[in-house]
């Protein structure tokens, strides 16, 4: 197993504080009112996008879902344009039409947000096989919530990649809640992985709050990727602290207080950050440093975001077909 | 049972559904409810709140995030003797599930020379201008008014909501009411007790001398908007809802426009290729003689809907682009 | 386990032999212009309807595929109004708007042989919760192929199977193709009931040319759906003798003359036969008998089909919606 | 390269199509081919024999019965810098892949402000008239007509499908091609070399001075023999072949009826909300003034596909019934 460096670890922490910091100030933003629309944010889960994507170059792609910023974040996209898709204004990254569920940048190999629950596994397929046709050692990663697996989308991809030994990584955020929906009421089974034998793949379960656990379960399923072995699912389990959509969202009492409170006990920064404060790679103090820059560069991007123009109506009819 | 006569009541759109429901949930013991986050949350926008509490478990299902499970579902329930409300979140997810909604729900009574009956409702949520992007903001009804074994119903008041599920549910066919999102607030009269609304009906909901204006979904309320303005050109127009667009009531629609003389078709779904074409087409073909300028079409323009709100607001059709095509139409 | 009976066994021989007789005479008519359209044949798995329908009464219902004919047969499909439907006849189940894919009769339980691939399983699920919602103890029994373990509506059925616990019974049909695909080309996995696990749900492999196993692996499966311990994947492994589309079909070369050899030596009919001679159940001549009787009986349908009329243009609009 | 002078050479349509991928394969290194039974079958209509031979496994894949994973493979590969042609064996599997095909193929270049290209093309086979009943034989162009992104063509001959197939897969958007299952064996000149016939032109296949005829996929060779009986009439139609109807060349057609002064859609569909209720739309909108009685329609009556042939042969549309329609039009 690949041993973790201590930049490494800095640089999932660093991710891990961006996303943080970008979701909290959205969500908030949302919910006064300023950004349009609906966000699902992903506070809880970042060690999983942070620890993946360090394994990953631009080249190597990524599908995301509605609850995708913190994989454009980990994939690293940046503030300004994150803002400004969200705001709905010409300078993000899709010139906002896209939104926080289509979010997307192609140049740092992030294949979209999708509004559609298990839109995305198919596609992560047809970039596997594409990275396999073209003959390149790159991966696709496929992000995808318990509640996804349960679409026939996700078994088709599955099968798909499973039968072409594709090197696609299939990684189920599993946050135990398809929207208001508990697991044990949206499947009989605990175990996502348990799909994987299905599909002549390994299942692994990862603890997702753990981001070391996920960089090397992640490490290990890439390495079998890249080396023509196939694909794996990995099963990271996760907690999302905010509401399905924003953060308070819709109030309503599907899950307990107590349960949210046992989940952020075990938050993935604190651990993390208590981790490299005890082996003295980052002090407490370092790490405030790099809360306190994102925060300033979340300020920046959001002021970045508000003074950029909306898309002109001009625009509107752009962009549907390519010359 | 003597229904007691009890004043008119308002209420919103949102709770007119779940009165349809929650009527149709009393008066079948067969009915039954099943979709995605129907029962536990009540719907992501709410009009299943309070049914689980009223009717229990037994009538209401939360479902995994299957869609084409959930259709199958309703298929092989309603032919086995249930009558099934199925729910579908948004509409732009029936592509998820066209399959068992084209090849299945739709045909299956015809395959079988008659030989199988599917008394299944599917509620399901269509329209732009929420800032929902391209995945969530659609109106799809074309896809279905197209699939032969289908009926389809589009309810734009609190009243329509209300009766034409119950209608939905007390039809013996697969019947798919489109509702839309951005009506769930809109207040208007529903009486208390159950009652339905004839499927196969337009509605004239401004009746007007000189100009036909027929309008889909939400852009009825968009189309009376419009009437007003046009009041001040010397334009009398009268505005009618089909509610139900499989079966097209096309005669109320003919005899309009052999009154008027000039017709518009509006509505939210993109133009090319949109509902629209279809009552324009029947319009000319039927009253051709009585048209003093060829039917006009407003829908939505060619492209995906946008996500930002600079850009929604010039997709979705409104009352300003009614009259501007009306002008344009009649060279004003 | 159920003790199976004489009676049954000539029950399950006597289906065999009509599903067989039925079938090769099906496929000459259509070979010979005088059946329209596409008939796929079940002759080699007749073991496996007839071993399975025995459990069934007319209240419990089936879904069917393509290869439907078999499943009606064993189902009590009568001949004159399946031969009706094949030729297109007025007289036919479907009174000819259905044909061979669509061929169905509700008053056995049984909803359709299917054109859509994987168009089956959600439909029975939709039965079973129906059986299941109306408190009776009927379950619904879904047939399909290999190659339709990978229609992501198998998944979500499936699925949805496993959490309600319905008295559903997937019974794959694994004859080892889908058309000229063989399984390894279209799936990773060697055992469809491998899926199982993935479910919440028991996947049995039993011999699909052996009818007493069947008879027995279904008994056990309907009879834990009948105790509301919900559904069951049964795989049975069997082949098709002929084409995938009528008897010599597109003479392409996806499978050897000597595979079809040696499945064809292990014939469901044949060894049950001898079985029952070996016990003294039935003797030869005997099962000769019931070879004749049915001969007849399919002669005669043939010649009820041919006489019936077309079914008048008047008819054409008809059907398409109830009262 | 200098290509050699050949004679003229006549080429089924089936073979055509194959002579189309054969050129794409070749001119295209990051093309190639994915769907049921496409490799080792060559098809289930046979018209991708040989390419397995010729071009190998890395160039043509055999899938697993999975629509929506088909066609996202060709979404995902070709985003990442492929030009996959994806196999959909039955225009009717759509249901299967609606959501692959309509939420991600159609939008995701729009969604993404322009930042993805995605040049896959699909090839698939519509049409009845093959007792293959009402789930392998229907024509549902006008569901994938109303969806921005997305280029939709419709060869008639072999001429045009390799030349369709060949511009499909060169241009850059996703174009899906819908084939005829009953024009396979339909003879026609091919040449040998590669050629494109350009996306959004209508074909006048049968030039005529006071009828105009549009007619879509299959239905061109049966408006071809109406125009043939309707001579004895003394009509003389104009038979256009849009060829493409997403883009639509609206501009051809409307110059042909402001010269013919009548006009008649035809196609295989059902005809409620079938693609010529646009074209009769747009016929209207534009040249209105020329019209001298209402744009017809001919289409499939309003039920699924039946079965039996006895029926079929009453449901597809065909020159006589063209011819009788026009005759209702004019009164004779
Ligand atoms: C096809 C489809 N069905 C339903 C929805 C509505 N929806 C959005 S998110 C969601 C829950 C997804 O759950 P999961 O996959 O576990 O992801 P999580 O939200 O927990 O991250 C649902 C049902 C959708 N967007 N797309
Ligand atoms: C949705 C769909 N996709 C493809 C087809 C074409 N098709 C018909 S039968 C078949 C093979 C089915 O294989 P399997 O499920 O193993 O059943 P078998 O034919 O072996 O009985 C295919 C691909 C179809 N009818 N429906
Ligand atoms: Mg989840
Ligand atoms: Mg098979």
């Amino acid at each position: 197993m690949e041993q973790i460096t201590d930049a490494t670890l800095l640089d999932i922490h660093r991710r891990m504080i961006r996303i943080r910091i970008f979701e909290e100030t959205a969500g908030k933003l949302m919910e006064d009112g300023k950004i349009p629309g609906a966000l699902h944010l992903y506070v809880g889960q970042e060690a999983i996008a942070s620890a993946v994507m360090v394994h990953l170059s631009n080249k190597d792609w990524i599908t995301s879902t509605h609850r995708g910023h913190g994989h454009l974040i980990a994939k690293g996209g940046e503030f300004d344009q994150m803002f400004a898709e969200l705001y709905g204004k010409a300078t993000g990254y899709c010139k906002g039409k896209g939104g926080s569920m289509h979010i997307s940048n192609l140049d740092l190999g992030m294949l979209g947000a999708n509004g559609i629950v298990g839109g995305g596994p198919p596609i992560a397929v047809g970039a596997g096989f594409s990275n396999k046709f073209r003959k390149t050692d790159n991966v696709s990663v496929s992000f995808f919530g318990d509640g996804a697996s349960n679409e026939g989308s996700f078994h088709e991809a599955a099968n798909m990649a499973g039968l072409y030994k594709l090197p696609v990584i299939f990684i189920c955020e599993n946050n135990g809640y398809g929207e208001y929906t508990a697991q044990k009421n949206h499947q009989a089974i605990v175990d996502v992985a348990d799909r994987a034998a299905g599909y002549g793949m390994p299942g692994v379960i990862v603890d997702g709050m753990d981001a070391i656990a996920v960089f090397e379960a992640a490490g290990e399923a890439i390495k079998r990727a890249r080396a023509g072995e196939g694909p794996t699912l990995l099963e990271c389990k996760t907690y999302r602290y905010f509401d399905h959509v924003g953060v308070r969202g819709m109030g309503l009492s599907y899950r307990t207080d107590e349960e949210v409170e046992q989940w952020r006990k075990r938050d993935p920064i604190e651990s993390l950050e208590k981790r490299l404060a005890d082996q003295g790679i980052l002090s407490p103090e370092a790490a405030q440093a790099v809360h306190d820059e994102v925060r300033t560069q979340v300020q920046d991007s959001v002021r970045f975001a508000e003074q950029s123009p909306m898309p002109d109506p001009s625009t509107l009819l752009e962009d549907v077909y390519a010359a | 049972m003597a229904e007691a006569q009890v004043k008119p009541r308002t209420l919103p759109y949102v709770a007119a559904i779940t009165d349809g429901v929650r009527a149709v949930l009393r008066e079948q013991d067969n009915a039954f409810v099943v979709g995605e986050d129907v029962a536990g949350a009540g719907g992501v926008y709410g009009y299943y709140k309070g049914i689980l509490k009223e009717f229990g478990p037994d009538r209401i299902y939360d479902t995994p995030i299957s869609e084409e499970g959930i259709v199958g579902l309703g298929v092989g329930a309603s032919a086995t003797g249930c009558r099934p409300i199925i729910d579908l979140m948004f509409m732009d997810f029936m592509g998820e599930c066209m399959d068992e909604i084209s090849n299945q729900m739709a045909k299956m009574r015809y395959m079988f020379g008659g030989r199988v009956t599917l008394p299944v409702t599917m509620l399901t949520m269509a329209g732009a201008g929420a800032s929902l992007a391209a995945q969530h903001s659609q109106s799809l009804e074309a896809w279905i008014c197209h699939l032969p074994g289908l009926k389809v119903v589009m309810p734009t008041t609190p009243y329509d909501a209300k009766g034409l599920i119950i209608s939905a549910a007390r039809d013996n066919n697969p019947v798919i009411v489109v509702l839309n999102k951005m009506s769930l607030g809109m207040m208007g009269e529903v009486p208390e007790e159950s009652y339905a609304i004839p499927i196969g009906e337009a509605n004239i909901v401004r009746p007007g001398a000189n100009y036909t204006i027929v309008a889909i979904g939400r852009m009825v309320h968009e189309a009376l908007k419009a009437a007003e303005q046009l009041k001040d050109l010397g334009i009398d127009a009268e505005v009618i809802d089909p509610r139900s667009l499989q079966p097209f009531d096309t005669a109320t629609v003919v005899k309009s426009v052999e009154k008027t003389h000039r017709a518009l078709v509006v509505h939210e779904a993109v133009r090319f290729g949109g509902i629209g074409a279809e009552i324009a087409s029947q319009i000319q073909e039927l009253a051709f003689d009585y048209l003093d300028a060829p039917v006009a079409r407003v829908g939505a323009p060619f492209s995906p809907v946008p996500f930002s709100p600079a850009l929604e607001a010039h997709y979705v059709p409104n009352a300003d682009r009614i009259v501007a095509e009306v002008k344009k139409q009649l060279g004003i």
